[in-house]
């Protein structure tokens, strides 16, 4: 089914969705899955995992340290397609993979979109890669069913994310504010109108992230967005108390 | 190589990998750049700006003593280091300060391997009264202390950069980051002929004035073209610079001399287009040969000149290097301080380390020619300001020895 | 001012007091100067060398956010920091080996106190080919340590002179010694527009081309004379050579500035035409206005600028001086240290500690005048090798831990 | 009488002469006082007195070193005016004065020159005050019946040497080489052939010094110089054994 769907059935039974965020290999695979595990039994709804890629431009300090210790630990690219694997198997909320370009590029675009598609990858989260510079890397997202999942910015004019949208699938991950991942920010009118003008140009469901941290900030996202994303929080939170902390925590997001 | 089929696009490389944020953002400043390019006032109003605040255009020194060393080519060294702050990154800074002027932004950012190219930031910002960010390898603002004195005494906030490698392409990405969250008031001074679109052309175009001036300056003096010109390749800029005017001139080989580190076979280096060890790939906003891994991660470089000791390289060099227009060399750090010191002692011309390099290659090369052939070397800048890592890779006793009883009078201070 | 009643004198200074030893060399160097300056090509020659070697014309730098910041006249600046080694001793220097290459010496001595002079020498001999060995005070050898590391570099011996007071006028006597000893081979390379008959004149000559192109600038960017021109004066070389053009222009107001020190009142400073405490006196070879007791003996002089801190002036200057053509003021260090860090911020230039010395006075001075008035200010030299002294002066706190690290790395390797 | 007579008279009843070097304030008036003694008793035939300055461009390292003792001891020229009355009220031979021309020019020339009257001076020996600079000075001399010694050098043609012999009175000082006191060297061929031409340019008497060290160099002036001067060397001497060691030293000369 396409991730686009599954989304849906959920909003079905859900007023909001959570997708979560997970490096792979920080601190290791096997807390990696303990994490998993407990997100989705929890009641995540999906789940971005990051293959970590040296030259993260576009993240926070916390991701970017979590990365550098990834890549530290030797996290190879193909340990990333098997834990995905792994994961895929044994739980059915629909699994995503966030990375640079370079990874997908080196690995050669095709060869990438295959081994994903056997792992049962249902999308691609590539914040580096535009639309005009990724003619075939859209190309084959059709060809395998794998959803592009494009970013809309505050930045972005009504006319761009209309652009952006018509390349987009699954759903428009929209950054809440100008800067890099995990830092917190209230939502003000300024995100409302943003996200008001998002909801306008994409019939895609709506992701937010903004440094989310607990309830109130999940419920304020109910009826402007489709899905909270959960990024740097659980990160701090493992590095903090430990994989323990993260069911509860989730737990009480909704 | 201005026959882009794809926009931003230098044959198979270039373009512009950039987060969606900074998408209008690229629009402003390819509007903007396409707007000054095509506006001759523009670049008259450059011109005019580095005759007035720098010294342009720079002599082209011939360098009797070492043309006579060599017995070959005339040898001709194109002096960037007299630029105001030292070194051609002025050349490019200023010229981005203009197009910042016009767009209307009160900040500005920069990131540094060398210090040069900040140092003209700083230089810059003081001049056009913008606020003033750098970000600088912690790695570097050790390797670059003096830099970092005067950027802040002329009012800059400098960050020193703890993530990755600690050096440029760590504070290229901490750059990114500011950027990205700035992005409205805020314009990112790219030092070199890399980056997203419309870097790589920007910064050439700006740079081009070097081998405009180098061009009619050997006609004046030698009377025809030179046979070869002979520029270090970092990120390229000080080569694109020289090489652009010349590229037409299909007798004027030109060559780009990378940072062999301790040597190719060492993995230590920071060689991309000579040797074997780079591989294509996209990185910092761009694509082109980048040293890397099988996973496409980044490797760590090294050179004893901090300005070369980069994973990327210009996607125009890419291009011109795939076409063959091009010949790229590699000097080891060693040769690198044997060729620097010949040149003081024969000259009285203290070349920067990144510098020395393209010395090195002149060097070999000068004896295959004739005393009718002249060679131009691009002095991208000015040693003196190296002096720490100078006088330290010189290992020199009375320098170590000054510079112990200094700290020992400080620490005895507190 | 070149109407001399007697020769080598302007007015009642100047002269030639030398040994007989070098009688008959003054002789032989009167002969070659007089016909270099009644050759037309000698100085076609120079001109090209310094356009060439360095990067003459030197710019003329309005100086837009100084300017504003005052509220008064326009504020220019000649860049004289943009000559290769980095000051206007280039200028005097590379006169000189012309000079030494038609006697046909091999070998040149000089002296120093800030480090610039012996600097732009060391660079001349190489270029030239010729021996050198260079004076400098123990004392200055440690203020300039940077400059000591380039001249050894660059094949010169300096020798650190322990008499005396160890700074600059323990070095011109031991320079002295070497010279009376060495004379048939050697040539001494004088620094300033001070010493024996024809030296005054001959630097003056040589200087004098900062002015020349200042005098074309200014008319060129302002449409008419400054209303004032500020420069330093250790031994007044810069000065003479921004003022000779225009002492002819009545009504352009000349301007010196000595080293004020810890103040004129506390007897630590170098004012010889600013305040009272100079009388006339003879030594070093010439007669002029000294800081000396009554009788006779030299006193110690202080300046945070090394250049400044000596206790002669130029005969030319104290004849200036005496017929009221130039008027002579004094900045005190902390005043310096001030100017130097407005200039560094406004306007992303960094000026040598000596050249601090004439913005000190500009500053003072340019709300007086009214926008439609221009003022130059001659910025003899660049202060970012000055860096141990001025990020000492500024009692930088991280650059202190950085020579603190540094030391203790040097010191473990031993 | 006359410094020329004086020493002519001496000549009369020694092959060669003797003239020493002192520097004033060094160590101190009282060792200058017994180094005099001393030398006079042992039969020198003229003494220099230096009255120090600070920048002693013609010296060497050795006088150097002394008249910077000298300055940094406080002593004055007014101090050195005193002793010279002194010397020459307790001693009968020529003394004169060595100095810089500031030390003269600073008291004012005039003053100068009558109060060295005064005090029994009987020549004046200035190294940085040719006779093209010297004209008030020299007129002043032949009025104050005070020697002008001028000084011959290695490197002065026949002409220059009659020029300055023509200006001169008392005596010639040849300076032995290039190059400033103190340094010993040996007289070859080049340092006959020069006194020859000293000789030949003056009728004045020759004195020669060259870092006279003991009787060999001493006699071998004979028949080539009238006077032999004996610089440095006896203040190494008292630096070294003391005022005592001076005398044996002369004596031991000729
Ligand atoms: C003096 C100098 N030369 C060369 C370089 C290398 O940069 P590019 O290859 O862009 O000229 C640098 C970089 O900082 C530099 O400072
Ligand atoms: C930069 C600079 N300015 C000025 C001076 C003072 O010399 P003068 O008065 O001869 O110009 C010096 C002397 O070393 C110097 O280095």
């Amino acid at each position: 089914m396409q991730l686009e769907q599954q989304l849906r059935d959920r909003l079905e039974k859900k007023e909001i969705l959570l997708m979560t965020h997970i490096v792979l290999g920080y601190p290791s695979f096997d807390v990696n899955r303990e994490v998993i595990r407990q997100m989705v039994e929890n009641g995540v709804d999906c789940i971005e995992m990051q293959i970590p890629f040296s030259e993260p431009m576009a993240d926070g300090p916390g991701i970017v340290r979590a990365k550098q210790e990834a890549n530290r630990n030797g996290t190879k690219v193909a340990d990333c397609l098997a834990f995905a694997a792994e994961m895929t198997a044994s739980h059915e909320i629909p699994i995503l993979f966030m990375t640079y370009y370079n990874i997908i590029f080196k690995y050669g675009e095709k060869a990438f979109f295959e081994k994903a598609r056997e792992c049962g990858i249902k999308g691609f989260i590539v914040p580096d890669l535009p639309p005009e510079e990724g003619e075939s890397f859209l190309q084959l997202a059709a060809e395998y069913e794998i959803a592009p999942i494009l970013i809309f910015a505050p930045t972005s004019t009504d006319e761009r994310m209309r652009v952006l949208s018509s390349h987009a699938k699954g759903f428009i991950y929209c950054v809440a504010r100008r800067g890099v991942t995990g830092t917190k920010s209230v939502i003000g009118q300024d995100v409302h109108d943003y996200l008001g003008r998002c909801r306008k140009a994409t019939s895609l469901p709506l992701a937010v992230g903004f440094g989310i941290q607990d309830r109130d900030d999940v419920s304020a996202l109910i009826g402007k967005a489709d899905m909270a994303v959960i990024g740097s929080q659980t990160i701090r939170l493992v590095d903090e108390k430990g994989a323990g902390a993260v069911g509860p925590f989730i737990a009480g997001l909704r | 190589m201005d026959t882009k089929d794809k926009q931003g696009f230098f044959g198979n490389w270039g373009g512009a990998y950039i987060p969606e944020v900074l998408h209008q953002t690229f629009q402003e400043l390819n509007a903007e750049f396409t707007k000054c390019k095509n506006d001759p006032a523009f670049w008259q109003e450059y011109v005019e700006l580095m005759s007035t605040y720098s010294c342009r255009p720079t002599p082209l020194t011939h360098a009797d003593n070492l043309s006579r060393h060599f017995g070959g080519a005339q040898i001709y060294i194109k002096r960037e280091d007299l630029n105001h702050t030292g070194a051609h990154k002025a050349n490019n800074v200023m010229g981005q300060g203009l197009l910042v002027k016009r767009m209307g932004k009160k900040r500005v950012i920069a990131e540094t391997g060398a210090g040069q190219h900040v140092m003209a930031t700083a230089t810059m910002a003081a001049k056009f009264g913008l606020a003033c960010t750098i970000y600088m390898g912690e790695e570097d603002v050790r390797r670059q202390r003096p830099n970092v004195f005067w950027m802040e005494k002329m009012g800059a906030t400098v960050v020193p950069v703890t993530t990755g490698s600690r050096t440029l392409k760590d504070a290229i990405n901490e750059a990114f980051r500011d950027w990205v969250t700035n992005v409205d008031e805020t314009h990112y001074v790219f030092g070199t002929v890399c980056g997203p679109h419309p870097f790589p052309e920007m910064v050439a175009w700006f740079q081009s004035i070097i081998g405009l001036e180098a061009a009619e300056q050997i006609i004046k003096y030698h009377g025809k073209m030179p046979a070869r010109i002979f520029a270090c390749v970092g990120g390229g800029s000080n080569a694109m610079g020289i090489f652009k005017r010349f590229i037409p001139e299909t007798d004027v080989e030109l060559v780009g001399v990378e940072a062999g580190g301790h040597g190719i076979a060492t993995g230590l280096h920071a060689a991309r287009l000579s040797g074997t060890d780079a591989s294509p790939g996209v990185a910092q906003g761009y694509k082109t040969m980048f040293l890397q891994d099988e996973d496409g991660q980044m490797k760590e470089t090294h050179s004893v000149a901090a300005g070369l000791d980069y994973v990327g390289v210009s996607p125009i060099l890419s291009d011109l290097w795939e076409k063959g227009r091009v010949r790229f060399e590699a000097a080891t750090d060693t040769e690198v301080m044997a060729a620097l010191d010949l040149t003081m002692k024969k000259e009285g011309i203290i070349p920067a380390l990144e510098s020395s390099h393209a010395f090195v290659q002149a060097f070999k090369e000068a004896p295959q020619l004739t005393p009718d052939d002249a060679i131009i070397i691009n002095m991208s800048g000015r040693g003196d300001k190296d002096i720490f890592t100078i006088a330290h890779a010189f290992n020199d006793p009375s320098w170590k020895d000054f510079i112990i009883k200094r700290g020992l009078e400080y620490s005895q201070e507190k």
